[in-house]
């Protein structure tokens, strides 16, 4: 399930609804991610999504992930609109038998979210406000999965 | 008239997201909108801005319709 | 933080508290280990600990695991005892400044504590009890980072 | 007079996971405890068998003292 929201939300909430009821699955691997304040630095991150067409390019990743490592279910929160430093960003939850797969999955997701996925994310702090593009870290990430594709 | 959308830096650059505006192909689109704005044209010219037509990401040309919805992304970033 | 507990515990609880006033954190993985059912060929997981033995030994890995990955934190509960299929067996979370370090960091303890952790594991179904060993993928899983250390 | 301890799938096949018995180091230890349980002998010879003294692992033999406490432990699975 993917879902959008522009409202604070509680991954530990969402961790609970999600690992109810699986006598089956064994391993559920999560990834939150939170607004840094950058020891003052940034005051308010912003993100923009594009309704639709951001939810279907997420969807098409996370359905590649289900093929690709075997997975039981995921879950997707992504925030959008106006952050306060300490808040959730990005919630990932994977489930499957084995450990490697819910944790390669949850890892394969996020460096596709952070790279790849329709999101536009601004810095606002004392000295102005910036547009972040992905780091090179980042697209290091993401091609760590291209050589390994099956 | 194809309703034009802008993203991340573009809208900010521009100073607006979202316009009305007549134009056959999305090159003829990205010119009229590069001539009326040189900060804009040099924001489209920069590398990794991709254009989406009716939700699908386009590499290269496209004729549009009235009814097409054209969005000019720039590198995009999560999590 | 590592702690054994015989009483069924929550993981979102867990990342709840654990994810409460991190504005400089960014990164915070999870995992969570449940009982299986194997489709009704286990009734019940006992675990047992050596109590004061197994939570050193647990703790020296962590500490590693700090240094190693660059951590702000992590916390580990693992159950003692009799464990119901669907129950939590061990929850493992991290936090760091980066995904990769969170994520590396996370993965790392998971394997430790699967085939390296003093910790005994017997399966009770319908056919009887056995104890559980580290499976061959569990010996492979932790060979990965004898041949990555820095 | 040394506490001795069995986990896992040692004390299932001894039948007990805690004894207090003489000897003077653990070689003689485990000597004393294959002598009387040729099960648990087996179990004890098989790889992976750790010894802990004071709840350190020991590789070899070592000596005993009356307050010795020492733990025979099979491959280890947590999580």
């Amino acid at each position: 399930m993917i879902s959008l929201t522009d409202q604070p939300f509680e991954p530990g909430a969402l961790l609970t609804a999600f690992s109810q009821g699986r006598d089956e699955t064994g391993a559920i691997a999560t990834f939150t991610g939170l607004a840094r304040a950058e020891r003052g630095a940034t005051t308010t991150l912003e993100l923009e999504a594009y309704p639709g067409f951001t939810e279907a390019a997420i969807d098409k990743i996370a359905q590649e992930a289900k093929a690709r490592f075997a997975l039981d279910d995921f879950q997707i929160v992504h925030r959008v609109g106006a952050i306060a430093p300490g808040e959730p960003i990005v919630f990932v939850a994977t489930a499957a038998t084995h450990r490697r797969a819910a944790f390669e999955a949850c890892d394969f997701l996020m460096d596709y979210l952070k790279s790849r996925a329709p999101f536009w994310k601004k810095e606002t702090g004392p000295d102005g406000s910036r547009w972040i593009e992905p780091r090179d870290q980042d697209h290091a990430d993401i091609a760590r999965w291209e050589s390994t594709k099956p | 008239m194809a309703r034009v959308l802008l993203f991340g830096r573009l809208s900010d650059v521009a100073g607006w997201r979202s316009r009305e505006l007549d134009a056959d192909s999305i090159a003829a689109l990205t010119a009229l909108l590069s001539d009326e704005d040189a900060d804009l044209a040099e924001a489209l010219a920069r590398p990794g801005v991709q254009v989406a037509l009716d939700q699908e990401i386009v590499r290269g040309d496209a004729a549009l319709t009235a009814r097409s919805e054209v969005a000019y992304l720039p590198p995009m970033s999560g999590g």
